[in-house]
C-alpha cells in the first residue's frame, strides 16, 4: 500500500511567464490525469498546496499558478532544475463524456482558465465529437490573461469572446464582466457548460445562463476549497457532507449550491 | 456465540498478565485525568464507574505526528517517511460510547485509506465493559444505548464476577483460557438487569431520544445559531476532545536554513476563524456558522454521506465546553 | 590647570541602561557620577491594589535576570504577611530554583560580560570566534542551569510555578534526580571555571567597605536568615531602621545607606560576611591564595565564581534527600498583613515588603541589591580612579568599566520605583 | 544578514530568554551577524536588517530611540509582551506598535524560543509568519492536560493567543493572559463565563487588566458598567 500522503520528487524542466503574476511550471514526471483534476505541490518547507493541472501527460504536466500565498511565492522564485514534490492527481475531473455530440461552452475568469486549459486542448484533438465550441473568458485586465500565446491556435476550434474589465493602451476587444458575453450565446440549443472563476462571477454568470434556458443540470463548476490532505481526511474543504478534494473540484450547479451552505453564510462559493 | 462464559474477578489480573505477553495493552488509568495508557502492570489500571476523561481517539490518530521528514540533497530531497510499523494491541475497559466512536472513526478515516491510523486501528482488539452508572453528560441511549454493536468480548460486573459476552472469533479464542468459567442463565439475567438499570438512568437524565435519521436541515437559519455564536468562545475543546472529531491540520517544519525538515499533523477544529479558510476568502468567516458546521456535521452530513449519526453521546463536549453549550439542548431544539 | 571629563553615555554589558561620568582636574578626582537613566518602572504603584498571588507575577517582572530571586522573596513576603506556612520540603525546592538560577546568573555574567574585558575583546560573540569551546563551555553551564530552574519552576525565566506555600505542579522524584544529575554533571566544569576565574589579572585596587548579606550562622543563606553587616545582626522585619534610601539627581534609581553608610552586597559580601565556603571551594581559594575577607573590589568576580562551586555542593546535598512533591490545597489564614522578606540574589540582598489589606497590596516596598550597591559603585570608583587618575583616557575608562561591571549591576531592577521628585514621570 | 536586540524598558527578561536559546544561538550567528546587543556587546551598530525591540518606551529619549531604530531596520519585531502588547506596564505604557510601525510581534513575557526560532527560520528562508488565530486553550487541550478552569482557576488560556504551547497550564498555573489576546476571541463571552462561574467582578478585572489591558479594554469598561 503506497502511503498518500509522501509527494513523489518532481523537477522543474520550464518556467513560462503567463502573465505579471503567473507562471506555468512544467514539471517531470508527469502523470496521467483527467482534465479538471488537481495535485496538491510541495514545497519542500513552505507547505503544500492544491493546485489544477493545466495541461501536460505521463512524461510532463504543467501547473499554471498566480502568486498569492505562502507556497506560490517561493514556487515563484524557484528555477529551472529546482525539486517540488507532488501528490495527486486528486478530484473528479470534467465530465467530458457528457459534452460528445453536444454544444459547449467554456467559461473562465481570470486564473479559471487554468483547470479549463486541458478541456480546451481535448476539445482541438476531439474537434468532431462536438457541435458548437465557445471559450468565454475575462481578466481584470488585457495583461493579465492567460495563455494568449495559445489562442492562435484555440481559434481554429472554437470561438472564442474575450472581455477585460479595465481595458489597456491597444485592446479592441470587449470590456465588461464575463457574464455581458454570457448573454451572446443565444444560438446554443443543447449546450453542457464548463465554468471556473472568482465565485462572484460564477454566480452571475450561472444565474444569466439559466435565464437564458440552459439547463442548471447542464452546468458544471470548479470549486476551490482549503483542501490540505487532498484525500477526503482532513476536513478542511468539507461542506454539507461533501469533500471539495475527493468528490469534487467539479460540481453541477445544484450541487455547488449546496456549498453556500444557505443565504445567510453569504462567505462563500456563489454568495 | 451461544456460550456465554464469566470469569472471576481475582483472576482478571492474570487474564490481562496473560494478554500482555502476547500484545501491548492499553487500559484506564487515572492521573490528573483518567484516559488510556499503555499499561506496564495491571496495578496501574483504574476501571472507572464510567467512560475516561479522554477518549480512545488518541491511540489512533494522536494529536501531533509526524508524516514524514525530508532532508535536501544534491539532486532533490530524500523523504523519510514516518509510518511506524504495526502494534498488535488490546484495549481493555473501553466504554460502549468510546468502543462505538471507533466504527464512525472508521469511516472517515478509512474512506480513503489513512495508512497512519490503519496501521495503528488494525486488527486490534476491543475488550470492553458496561458502564456502572453514567455521568451526567452522558446520553448514549440517544444513539442505541450502552452496548455497540461490534466488539470482541465484553465485560460486565455481576458481583464477584464479569460476565463475558464474545462478539468475535478473535474474542472466542482469548476466553479459551482456564481462568473462564461457564455462566448460568441467573448470570445472564443479572448482566441484562444491570445493563437495562444504566440505561434508564441515562434516559432520565438525558431526556432524549433521536428516531433514526431525522431531518433537521430546516433548522439551518434558526435563531439557535444566533445565540450560541454569541456565547462560543471558538476554543476548539469540543472538537479535540470528541472521539469522532478527526479533522487535522497540516504544518510544514523546518531547521533554521530550510535543509532539512518535517511534515506533521495536528487536530484541527473546526470552531477556528481559519478553517475554512481559502487563498481568497474564508467561508466561515461568522462564528455561527462555524458552531452550526459542527452540529451539522454530526448530525446532518455524516447521515448523508454515510447513514449515521456522528455522534455517540459520550457527552464530553458537554463536559468540556466553557460556555456550557450543551449539545443535548440543542438537538432537542432542532428535532422539535 | 588640566581638566579632563570622561564620559560613557551608555554602559555596555551590564543589564540595563546606566551611564558614568568622571570629571579630573589636575590629576585628581573632581567628580565621579555613576548615574542610572533607565525609564522608571513604577513597579511599586503598579502593584499597589493587586492581588496577593499576582505578587510573585508581577515582581518577577522587574528583572529578566533575577526573576527568581524576586518571586521567591515575594511569595515569602506575602507568606509572612498572610501567615502561611512553608514545609521544609518546599524550602527546598525553591532553594533549588535558587541555586541554579544563582549559578546562571554568575555564569552570565563571568563569561559573557565580565570575561571580555580581561581576555581583550569587545564581547562574547567575538570570543566565540577566537576561543569557540571556552564559548560553548558557558553556553552549555548556562543551559544546563536553566534546565534545572526549568525542572522546578516551569521555565527559566519568569517561572511559573510557584505558589504561595508550595508549587502548581507535582515535582517527581525523577525531576528532582534529573535536577541532581545535571548538577554532576556540570560540577567539574565549575571547578574548571572557578579556576578560570581565580587565576585572571583583577584591578588591584582595594577599599574598606561595609558588607551587609544574610546570616544563618550555617553556611552562606540564599533563602533565609538575618540580615548581618560587619559590625551588627538584625532581623530583616528591621530593615527600615537601618537601610535608608535617598535620591541623587543624576539618577532615575534610588540610592541606599545602610545606618548612614555605603556598602557592598553581593557574592564577595556574602563570603566576607559567613565565611564558611564549603570545601572544595575553600580549597581552590587557598590554592590561588584568595582570603576572605577581602577588600579588594575585582575579587567579586572570584567570589561569584567560588559560589557556584560552594552552591553546586549545597544543592546536590538538598537534592539528593529531597523527596516527592505532591501539590497541596493551601490555607491561608488571613487576607490582612504586614510581610517582609529578605533573601540573597545573585548580585546581593533583596527585601520585599508589602502590607496586604483583604486580600490586596496596600503598599509595598522593594529594595534591590544594585539600589544598594549603586552609591558604594561610585565610591569606589572614586578611590580607585584617584589611584590612576595620571594614566590616559582610555585606561581609565576601560579600568572603571571592569569595576562597575564586577558588581554585576542590574540597572532594570534598580528602576523599579517611582521617584517622587522633579524628574517627570513619562509614564 | 544581520540583527540587532534593544532594550527599551523592561526587566530585559526577552534579552536574558535570547541568550537562553544557547546552542542554538550559534547556529542562528551562521545566519545572522549580531550588530547590536547592548546586554553583551561594547560595540554596537546600526542601521541592522532585523531589529528585534523588547519593552517599552518610557521617556523621550526612548522614544528617540525607539524611532531611530525604525528608520534603520529593515524588520522591526516587537519582542515579548511589553513590546507587542505593553505587558505588565500596560496600564501606563504603550507597546512599541504605538510610536512605529511594527512587522512582526513576538508575544509572551518571556517569547517563546519555539516561536522565535520559527521567526528566524522564516526571515532565513523567506517563508510567510503569521499571528496564530486560536486560542492557549487550544493549544493546552491538545496536550491532553486536563482544564483548570474546569477546576475553578481564573484561566485567561480561552482568549489568548496561542503559541507558547500552553506553558503556564501545562505547569499547572493558569493563564495569565501574558500574550494578549487574538482577534477572533469571544472576550465578552468568556467574562460573562467567569462571572456565571462565581467569580467577582473585580477579580475577573484584575486577572483581565494584568498583562493583556491594551487589547481588553474595551471588556474591562463592559464589565465596570455591569
Amino acid at each position: 500500500m503506497s502511503n498518500p500522503y509522501i509527494p513523489s520528487i518532481a523537477k522543474i524542466m520550464d518556467i513560462i511567464d503567463e502573465t505579471p503574476d503567473t507562471k506555468t511550471f512544467v514539471i517531470e514526471p508527469g502523470l496521467s490525469f483527467k482534465p479538471g483534476q488537481f495535485v496538491e505541490l510541495t514545497v519542500f518547507g513552505y507547505g503544500e498546496a492544491p493546485f489544477s493541472i493545466s495541461g501536460g501527460n505521463e512524461d510532463s504536466i504543467e501547473l499554471s499558478i498566480r502568486a498569492v500565498g505562502n507556497v506560490t511565492r517561493k514556487l515563484h522564485a524557484m528555477k529551472i532544475g529546482e525539486h517540488i514534490g507532488i501528490r495527486g492527481p486528486f478530484g473528479n475531473g470534467w465530465p467530458l463524456e457528457k459534452a460528445e455530440g453536444r454544444d459547449l461552452l467554456i467559461v473562465a475568469g481570470g486564473i479559471g482558465l487554468a483547470p479549463l486549459k486541458p478541456v480546451i486542448e481535448w476539445v482541438c484533438k476531439n474537434r468532431s465529437k462536438l457541435n458548437e465550441v465557445t471559450l468565454i473568458y475575462g481578466a481584470r485586465k488585457p495583461s493579465l490573461l492567460l495563455f494568449k500565446r495559445m489562442f492562435e491556435e484555440w481559434k481554429k476550434c472554437m470561438n472564442i469572446l474575450l472581455t477585460v474589465d479595465e481595458p489597456e493602451e491597444g485592446w479592441k476587444g470587449e470590456v465588461g464582466v464575463v457574464t455581458k458575453l454570457c448573454g451572446k450565446v443565444k444560438e446554443f440549443s443543447d449546450a453542457l457548460t464548463f465554468m471556473c472563476g472568482p465565485p462572484v462571477m460564477m454566480k452571475y454568470a450561472s444565474k444569466t445562463l439559466i435565464d437564458l434556458g440552459f439547463s442548471p443540470d447542464d452546468l458544471y463548476l470548479s470549486l476551490e476549497r482549503n483542501m490540505r490532505c487532498g484525500i477526503g481526511i482532513c476536513g478542511h474543504c468539507a461542506v454539507s457532507g461533501m469533500y471539495v478534494c475527493k468528490d469534487g473540484p467539479i460540481f453541477p450547479l445544484d450541487e455547488a449550491l449546496k456549498f453556500i451552505e444557505k443565504p445567510h453564510e453569504v462567505q462563500g462559493v456563489l454568495d | 456465540m451461544d456460550t456465554f462464559v464469566k470469569i472471576a474477578k481475582s483472576k482478571l489480573k492474570d487474564f490481562l498478565q496473560h494478554i500482555m505477553e502476547n500484545y501491548t495493552l492499553y487500559a484506564p488509568v487515572k492521573k490528573k485525568i483518567s484516559r488510556f495508557e499503555r499499561i506496564e502492570d495491571p496495578s496501574q489500571i483504574c476501571l472507572l464507574p464510567n467512560r475516561t476523561e479522554i477518549s480512545l481517539k488518541p491511540i489512533f490518530l494522536p494529536p501531533k505526528e509526524s508524516l514524514f521528514r525530508w532532508k535536501k540533497v544534491e539532486d532533490g530531497y530524500i523523504i523519510e517517511d514516518c509510518l511506524n510499523g504495526k502494534e498488535k494491541k488490546v484495549i481493555f475497559g473501553a466504554k460502549g460510547c468510546d468502543v462505538a466512536s471507533l466504527k464512525i472513526l472508521d469511516l472517515y478515516m478509512m474512506e480513503v485509506s489513512d495508512p497512519y491510523y490503519a496501521s495503528r486501528r488494525k486488527d486490534t482488539i476491543i475488550i470492553g465493559i458496561t458502564c456502572e452508572y453514567p455521568r451526567e453528560s452522558c446520553f448514549c441511549t440517544a444513539f442505541g444505548g450502552m452496548i455497540p454493536d461490534e466488539y470482541d468480548l465484553w465485560l460486565t460486573d455481576i458481583g464477584d464476577y464479569y460476565f463475558v459476552d464474545i462478539g468475535s472469533e478473535r474474542g472466542k479464542e482469548l476466553v479459551s483460557m482456564e481462568l473462564f468459567e461457564r455462566a448460568s442463565p441467573e448470570d445472564e439475567e443479572r448482566k441484562r438487569e444491570k445493563i437495562e438499570r444504566a440505561e434508564q438512568e441515562i434516559r432520565k437524565m438525558a431526556k432524549i431520544e433521536l428516531e433514526e435519521y431525522q431531518d433537521m436541515e430546516d433548522k439551518f437559519e434558526d435563531k439557535i445559531w444566533e445565540e450560541l455564536g454569541d456565547i462560543c468562545l471558538s476554543c476548539g475543546r469540543c472538537n479535540l476532545i470528541c472521539p469522532t472529531c478527526h479533522c487535522f491540520d497540516v504544518r510544514d517544519i523546518t531547521n533554521l536554513d530550510g535543509s532539512a525538515g518535517e511534515r506533521i499533523r495536528v487536530w484541527d477544529s473546526c470552531h477556528l476563524f481559519e478553517f475554512a479558510k481559502t487563498s481568497a476568502e474564508n467561508f466561515r468567516r461568522d462564528r455561527r456558522a462555524r458552531v452550526r458546521y459542527r452540529i451539522y456535521d454530526k448530525f446532518v452530513f455524516s447521515v448523508k454521506r454515510y447513514k449515521l449519526y456522528a455522534c455517540v453521546g459520550c457527552g464530553r463536549c458537554i463536559d468540556s465546553c466553557h460556555a456550557g453549550i450543551d449539545i443535548r439542548d440543542v438537538l432537542r431544539r432542532l428535532i422539535r | 590647570m588640566v581638566e579632563k571629563k570622561i564620559e560613557i553615555k551608555e554602559i555596555t554589558k551590564i543589564e540595563g541602561h546606566a551611564n558614568l561620568t568622571i570629571e579630573i582636574e589636575d590629576d585628581r578626582v573632581k567628580r565621579v557620577a555613576f548615574g542610572i537613566h533607565e525609564g522608571l518602572r513604577h513597579f511599586e504603584t503598579l502593584i499597589i491594589g493587586k492581588r496577593y498571588h499576582y505578587l510573585p507575577e508581577l515582581t518577577s517582572r522587574i528583572c529578566g535576570i533575577c526573576n527568581v530571586a524576586h518571586q521567591i522573596a515575594s511569595i515569602r513576603a506575602v507568606e509572612d504577611a498572610l501567615g502561611i506556612e512553608v514545609s521544609e520540603q518546599v524550602k527546598d525546592l525553591r532553594k533549588l530554583m535558587l541555586i541554579s538560577s544563582h549559578i546562571q546568573s554568575h555564569i552570565l555574567h563571568l563569561y559573557f560580560l565580565a570575561l571580555p574585558d580581561y581576555i581583550g575583546v569587545e564581547s562574547a560573540i567575538e570570543l566565540a570566534r577566537k576561543d569557540i569551546k571556552l564559548v560553548k563551555k558557558a553556553f552549555k553551564l548556562k543551559e544546563a542551569c536553566n534546565y534545572m530552574t526549568a525542572l522546578i519552576g516551569g521555565r527559566a525565566v519568569h517561572p511559573c510555578t510557584i505558589l504561595p506555600g508550595g508549587f502548581s505542579k507535582r515535582i517527581t522524584k525523577g525531576m528532582i534526580d534529573k535536577y541532581l544529575k545535571k548538577m554532576r554533571e556540570i560540577y567539574p566544569f565549575l571547578l574548571e571555571s572557578a579556576e578560570l576565574f581565580l587565576s585572571l589579572d583583577y584591578p588591584p585596587y582595594e577599599r574598606e567597605s561595609e558588607y551587609v548579606a544574610l546570616r544563618d550562622g550555617r553556611g552562606i543563606p540564599l533563602y533565609e536568615g538575618k540580615i548581618a553587616t560587619m559590625h551588627a545582626v538584625f532581623d530583616a522585619h528591621e530593615y527600615g531602621e537601618h537601610i535608608k534610601e535617598r535620591a541623587v539627581d543624576y539618577s532615575t534609581a534610588k540610592r541606599s545607606l545602610i545606618d548612614g553608610r555605603d556598602f557592598m552586597v553581593g557574592a564577595l559580601a556574602r563570603i566576607n560576611i559567613n565565611g564558611k565556603l564549603r570545601e572544595d571551594a575553600r580549597e581552590l581559594a587557598n590554592r590561588f591564595g584568595i582570603r576572605f575577607p577581602s577588600n579588594r573590589v575585582a575579587w567579586i568576580n572570584p567570589a561569584q565564581a567560588l559560589e557556584n562551586v560552594h552552591y553546586a555542593m549545597e544543592a546536590m546535598e538538598i537534592a539528593e534527600n529531597l523527596k516527592e512533591y505532591e501539590p497541596e490545597k493551601i490555607e491561608v489564614p488571613r487576607t490582612d498583613g504586614e510581610g517582609v522578606a529578605a533573601i540573597e540574589a545573585p548580585r546581593g540582598l533583596l527585601i520585599h515588603h508589602y502590607v496586604i489589606e483583604k486580600g490586596k497590596c496596600r503598599y509595598a516596598n522593594i529594595i534591590t541589591p544594585t539600589a544598594m550597591n549603586a552609591e558604594n559603585i561610585e565610591r569606589s570608583l572614586e578611590g580607585y580612579v584617584s589611584k590612576i587618575a595620571d594614566e590616559d583616557d582610555g585606561f581609565i575608562r576601560k579600568e572603571a568599566e571592569k569595576v562597575i561591571r564586577a558588581y554585576d549591576p542590574c540597572v532594570s531592577c534598580s528602576v523599579h520605583v517611582m521617584r517622587i521628585g522633579k524628574m517627570s514621570t513619562f509614564l | 544578514m544581520n540583527i540587532g536586540i534593544f532594550s527599551l524598558s523592561c526587566c530585559e527578561g526577552c534579552s536574558v530568554e535570547f541568550l537562553n536559546m544557547e546552542e542554538e544561538i550559534l547556529d542562528i550567528l551562521n545566519h545572522f551577524g549580531i550588530e547590536n546587543f547592548r546586554l553583551v556587546k561594547e560595540v554596537n551598530k546600526l542601521p541592522v536588517d532585523v531589529a528585534f525591540v523588547e519593552g517599552v518606551p518610557a521617556n523621550e529619549n526612548e522614544v528617540a530611540k525607539l524611532l531611530e531604530i525604525r528608520r534603520n531596520s529593515e524588520i522591526l519585531v516587537a519582542l515579548g509582551s511589553c513590546s507587542a502588547t505593553g505587558g505588565v506596564l500596560a496600564p501606563g505604557a504603550k507597546p512599541v506598535g504605538h510610536y512605529v510601525d511594527v512587522d512582526h510581534c513576538l508575544y509572551g513575557c518571556p517569547f517563546s524560543r519555539d516561536e522565535l526560532k520559527e521567526f528566524l527560520t522564516s526571515i532565513i528562508i523567506d517563508k510567510a509568519f503569521g499571528k496564530k488565530e486560536y486560542s492557549v486553550c487550544m493549544e493546552c487541550s491538545l496536550l491532553e492536560n486536563g482544564c483548570l478552569l474546569e477546576e475553578g482557576y481564573l484561566c485567561m488560556g480561552p482568549i489568548t493567543v496561542a503559541g507558547c504551547n500552553a506553558l503556564c497550564p501545562s505547569n499547572g498555573k493558569p493563564c495569565l493572559g501574558c500574550r494578549g489576546s487574538y482577534e477572533d476571541a469571544n472576550l465578552k463571552s468568556h467574562a460573562k463565563i467567569l462571572l456565571d462561574k462565581g467569580f467577582s467582578k473585580d477579580e475577573i478585572i484584575d486577572a483581565f487588566s494584568l498583562f493583556s489591558h491594551r487589547d481588553l479594554r474595551e471588556v474591562i469598561e463592559w464589565l465596570k458598567r455591569r
